[in-house]
């Protein structure tokens, strides 16, 4: 039996003394200016030429991912669009700073995260037209991307429900031994959640090596921070729940590199949790449903537009040697044309058989599932040209 | 009388509500100035205030917790959950709390004055989280209250007759018809009654049953019935909780036939109380069993969302096959 | 053979099943040293280390989360939630989450590795919170596997093949017969099928379906009815999701009479769900309408909870009704 | 539209900088010593004699009425019983700190709160027999208190729900333009669910005047609170909602009143939050359903015992001379024949008629309801024998 310790540390005052707020003051992490030029006493984290430009590479291919896929949107092409424009250092450069076998538990505006894994422009477009190529089998809209060979786990859209999820996640890893851990992305919105709560003090309790990222962009949706909380961002929440915290600029990515490989280097040697609140602005709408001229102000978006962490990169790499302007406009045409091309040659792959409406949700198709899907295939025999989708392919 | 669609109506109940009752407050996520993913709360912060038209943070279980205290004070909490799939976080402050607030207390307190608004049901390409139809995890509950419109005039008046009513009520718009459904809707205040159902159309031969957005697809199916020579009469169920068990038994009794539709899924859902509690009471009038139309027992699709969908096409093969039984 | 009692039962069917395999883990409030307020997990934490079996936070949404993550990693999550009654806060983790992982990842990720036991059921003086029966609220989930023991033997072994089948299984323990009911249990590992109802007596007249606890109160009452020259056929259901249709049916076909019992209340409970299907499948054979016996659609109360209970008098009853109908 | 300012206040670092729990250490307000005493430097709060009085017969009340109900649950008298003890100081001498017309919501184990607030002992009696008496109909199990007259919510078991509950209802109290708010007390247990996380940040974000009142008694039934949280106890996540905070000795009841009456006024002053930890210890078993001696020791128990609460203030009560020790245990006696006398006088009183079954699910019986009465009713006259506690009295 162990002793009980709740109050072996406590000091005692004799006047009522209130902790408030202003006790702490949680300053955050920049190694780059915004015009891309290391600040004076910042030391730039070990970052090889390669990694360097693939963190690069990766978020000029979001940019431009991003930038078509509305505009498909628009055209009627797709049904939805979440675009993560100004938000990309956060997921590439922190996706660059794991290992290959940690486990990505993301919102949904981490696509970035998703492409330096390696997930291709075919990937991303299956998965928005839904097809049959598809892993996930087209059944969730548009950017819940999920692929289990790159260890990354299928988003779902309740928000928050990952959070604990990654706790067990990490603390199956480390049962294993394994030198893997997970990181968990979510906006200050989602941190809102119950599910926060319980995944941060469980991962705490339970020791579990993993990196709860946590995009603070501004909004979620309409509603702005300070309608979403008063405390000094959700770094300082960390404090209460005895975890390590870092907080960074979210549209630097050295410094995001940086304090991701510090973080991951903690959880997985110390096995607990690291909390990062990367402070960034969701330049983009909310999603393509969205339309945020309703509740914010073009000065506010410019300004935000300025501290860009694609030019500030760029600037950056330029300023190494790394990176030649000109042939780099080049390199992102070349993106642009890719996935233009990818767009419309997937948008005529076919969806999967209709046998797939009823697989998947046990691990073998239970009688009822086997009766609903025989008389649906008979219905959609009687009527197919109102089911044009599968009615082709109904044996 | 003006032209409105269903989310002017429920625009329109709410500005009536809050008008007419100084205590009425609205939150929930983004309904502020930004009025709420759908509009639906359009206006209301500039009109009522930031105190009583509010967003909240983003946290069901926070919403309702919430609304569940201000009710018990005595305000009359409109709480708005962005979408039905995410009103589970917060179904422990709904069934344990919300509906059992007045019994636990022997009537001392209660949360009477509470309503929850929540879109519901497919048909906008959602997939499995912006599509479900959560009505029976509800309807297992005593103590709610729980009422679906089927069109813009139906909105407002049920929903400030649920704002109204002294007990906790789940009000579910169908989304797929917010826009879609337009028609005429009186400016001044008025109420429908809760717990009726509505014979909307009459017929003889068989018994159509559903609520919501559903009521379109019985519509077309009976249409498509009728030029078969099959009378059927059309109930609109609208209060799911508790139901009108008189009104639907009494038609059945009628047509000796019964088929009850919804977009969730069949089993556990809601038709199957209704088949349950029909079919002990009209036994001996039953010329063929109750069916039901209703989703597959999966979660809810994407790309296949038009074959999961019970619509008329279904519906109109099941009233054959009631017909030929 | 041993002769145990349900929660020794259930204990001896953890360690069967962290013995045979290692990535077995047991969490949840007070399941550790202390062995959980029912003493089902005693032993386990000493026996497997305190990182096999451990006490969490109190926060349900937590354990079952966590639980989820662990079960995707490819561990087996043997997840307690306390009691029924507190099984809501993780409502969202189980139906959201939990039912439609491997739906929503195409069948790439799942957590089928997952199993939540909890205690649920009345009969013990535990009030509104201490005595829910929560099945019908997940009865309407698919992708939920929802089993049920009626004594120790059946306990060891369907626990046992919910832990080790490749679907996330909500085992729910009658907790009011958890000492009561005694019997022989195998020392040795066995296991008994999901999905496979159990006619556990014959007989002509009628068939009386339960699950659980409720399995005694039936028993009881056909012993009632038989000495009335009326011949019972019992059947036990044991899996509530999916459910064995085939057997209940060919048992109603024999027999032409069905009477559903449960504790929770009837409205939207799985009696409706059952009674639904049969009188679909069955209409012709029928020679009564289906009854249900179960809780008053109230919450559950205290001082009246004899009142409240679908108690062996109850179904007796019913069974007559049925039988002169 | 408001300008945005989740950056406004954040300063810059240029090294990665890792915030540990360390950063603070948030000592507890203690004003009179173990012994009673008054600590060197400490100010008593402004406390009149009858409010000393009463804080201590309360307490003292409740010590005696645990001890009987403990006992009458062992001759099985009662089905259920959940003891304060050691604990009494923390509801009692808060509850004095508050207005009347401040609603009380508590977890379960504030009975000193309500008695200090008038409930009688055949108040407590009638609860715990379920009977028809009770105001609550008997509905829910013994130590589910809840009087409207006297501004303490209903009870209700699942932990933690009535967390963001106060938030709103305080929110309700501002709104009204009432010079009243709310308390919710709950256990460091309890504080692990969602609600909590919910609760706190919506109070602080919709200044709601609430008293947050956690009672970190150091287990939530077996579990320690190092297996409970990792952080700073309760108080330190106060921090992270922006909300202002005081620790405070759980068992010196002067302590507790100086916080109590501060965190009132900021309230209800500055519209907003104020949490309060109080550090204790359950001395008593979780419940009577529990046996502690499974997993704590004996000693750490004593230690405990040594800091007993109303040890401690009738010490200092004697030292100002408003206490005699002879005469008071003379009443404690009184007190003690009074539970016994009421125990005996109401365990005979009749549960609440049948008809009470159904009431109260809605403000009127629907008629689902009606017809299941009706069958109940004609079943028991058939079976009367079996169902004696209505059977009488069915009409
Ligand atoms: C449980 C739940 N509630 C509500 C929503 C609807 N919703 C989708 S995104 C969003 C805002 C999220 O904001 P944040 O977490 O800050 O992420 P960001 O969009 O800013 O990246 C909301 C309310 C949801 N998906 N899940
Ligand atoms: C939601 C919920 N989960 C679990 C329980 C069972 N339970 C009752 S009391 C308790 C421990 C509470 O500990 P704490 O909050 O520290 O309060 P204390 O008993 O120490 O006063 C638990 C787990 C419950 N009542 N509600
Ligand atoms: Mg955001
Ligand atoms: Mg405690």
């Amino acid at each position: 039996m162990k002793t009980r310790n709740h109050l072996s540390d406590v000091g005692v005052v004799n006047q009522v003394n209130i902790i408030s707020n202003g006790l702490i003051d949680i300053p955050m992490l920049q190694i780059l200016a915004p015009d891309g030029t290391v600040l004076e006493g910042a030391v730039e984290p070990e970052l090889s030429k390669e990694t360097a430009l693939k963190i690069f590479q990766t978020m000029q291919f979001i940019r431009v991912l991003d930038e078509r896929m509305v505009a498909a949107q628009r055209q009627g092409r797709i049904s939805f669009y979440l675009a993560s424009t100004g938000e990309e250092a956060a997921s590439a450069a922190s996706a660059a700073a794991l290992s290959f076998d940690d486990m990505i538990m993301s919102q949904y505006r981490e696509q970035a995260a998703l492409a330096y894994r390696g997930y291709t422009t075919e990937q991303f477009m299956n998965q928005m037209f839904s097809n049959e190529k598809e892993p996930n089998k087209g059944r969730q809209m548009p950017i819940h991307y999920g692929a289990k060979e790159l260890n990354f786990m299928t988003i779902s859209s309740p928000l928050g429900t990952q959070i604990p999820q990654a706790a067990g996640y990490a603390y199956g890893q480390k049962m294993e031994g394994k030198d893997a851990m997970t990181i968990c992305y979510f906006g200050e919105g989602a941190a809102s959640e119950g599910d926060f709560h319980a995944g941060l003090n469980m991962a705490a309790v339970l020791s579990c090596p993993v990196i709860f990222f946590c995009r603070n962009n501004g909004y979620a949706i309409s509603t702005p921070a300070d309608e979403q909380f008063k405390g000094d961002g959700i770094a300082s929440r960390g404090i209460g729940y005895g975890i390590k915290t870092i907080r960074v600029d979210g549209n630097d990515a050295l410094a995001i590199y940086a304090a991701t490989q510090k973080a991951r280097e903690i959880a997985v040697s110390e096995k607990c949790p690291v909390l990062i609140e990367a402070m960034s602005y969701r330049l983009a709408a909310h999603s393509t449903s969205d339309d945020p001229t309703g509740y914010r102000s073009k000065e506010e978006e410019a300004q935000w537009k300025a501290k860009d962490p694609i030019a500030r990169m760029a600037n950056w790499l330029v300023s190494k040697g790394w990176l030649n302007q000109e042939e780099n406009a080049k390199h992102v045409e070349a993106m642009r044309q890719d996935v233009l091309t990818e767009l419309k040659r997937v948008e005529k792959v076919p969806v999967c058989p209709i046998d797939d409406l009823v697989t998947d949700v046990y691990s073998e198709v239970p009688w009822h599932l086997e009766e609903q899907l025989k008389d649906l295939k008979e219905h959609i025999k009687k009527y197919p040209e109102h089911y044009p989708k599968t009615a082709g392919r109904v044996e | 009388m003006a032209q409105m669609n269903m989310l002017q109506a429920v625009n329109n109940a709410l500005m009536t509500a809050m008008e007419e009752n100084e205590r009425v407050m609205v939150l929930g996520e983004d309904v502020g100035h930004f009025g709420g993913v759908f509009r639906a709360t359009s206006n209301l912060q500039e009109k009522f205030g930031r105190e009583r038209v509010f967003n909240t943070p983003l946290v069901e279980q926070g919403i309702i917790g919430f609304a569940n205290g201000l009710a018990s004070q005595g305000s009359v909490a409109v709480a708005e959950i962005q979408f039905g799939d995410y009103i589970f976080p917060a179904f422990d402050q709904i069934v344990n709390e919300t509906a059992k607030w007045r019994y636990r207390s022997g009537g001392q307190f209660s949360v009477g004055s509470l309503t929850i608004r929540t879109p519901y049901g497919g048909g906008i390409a959602g997939g499995l989280y912006h599509s479900q139809s959560p009505e029976a995890y509800f309807a297992h509950t005593p103590g709610m209250k729980i009422v679906t419109p089927r069109n813009p005039y139906q909105a407002k008046g049920l929903l400030l007759a649920s704002i109204r009513d002294d007990n906790p009520v789940l009000f579910m718009e169908p989304k797929r018809i917010y826009r879609a459904s337009v028609g005429d809707v009186p400016e001044e205040d008025y109420e429908l009654p809760l717990g009726k159902a509505e014979v909307v159309k009459e017929g003889s031969d068989i018994t159509l049953l559903a609520w919501g957005a559903q009521m379109e697809v019985m519509e077309k199916a009976a249409a498509m019935a009728e030029k078969d020579g099959i009378s059927c009469e059309i109930v609109d169920l609208r209060s799911i909780l508790p139901w009108d068990a008189e009104t639907v038994c009494a038609s059945v009794e009628k047509t000796g036939r019964l088929i009850v539709s919804h977009e969730a899924p069949q089993t556990g859902g809601f038709a199957a109380e209704i088949s349950a509690k029909v079919q002990e009471r009209c036994f001996l009038y039953l010329e063929s069993p109750i069916m039901r139309v209703c989703g597959l027992d999966t979660p809810f699709p994407l790309a296949h969302e038009k074959e999961y969908m019970p619509d008329e096409l279904k519906v109109y093969e099941a009233i054959k096959r009631s017909m030929n039984f």
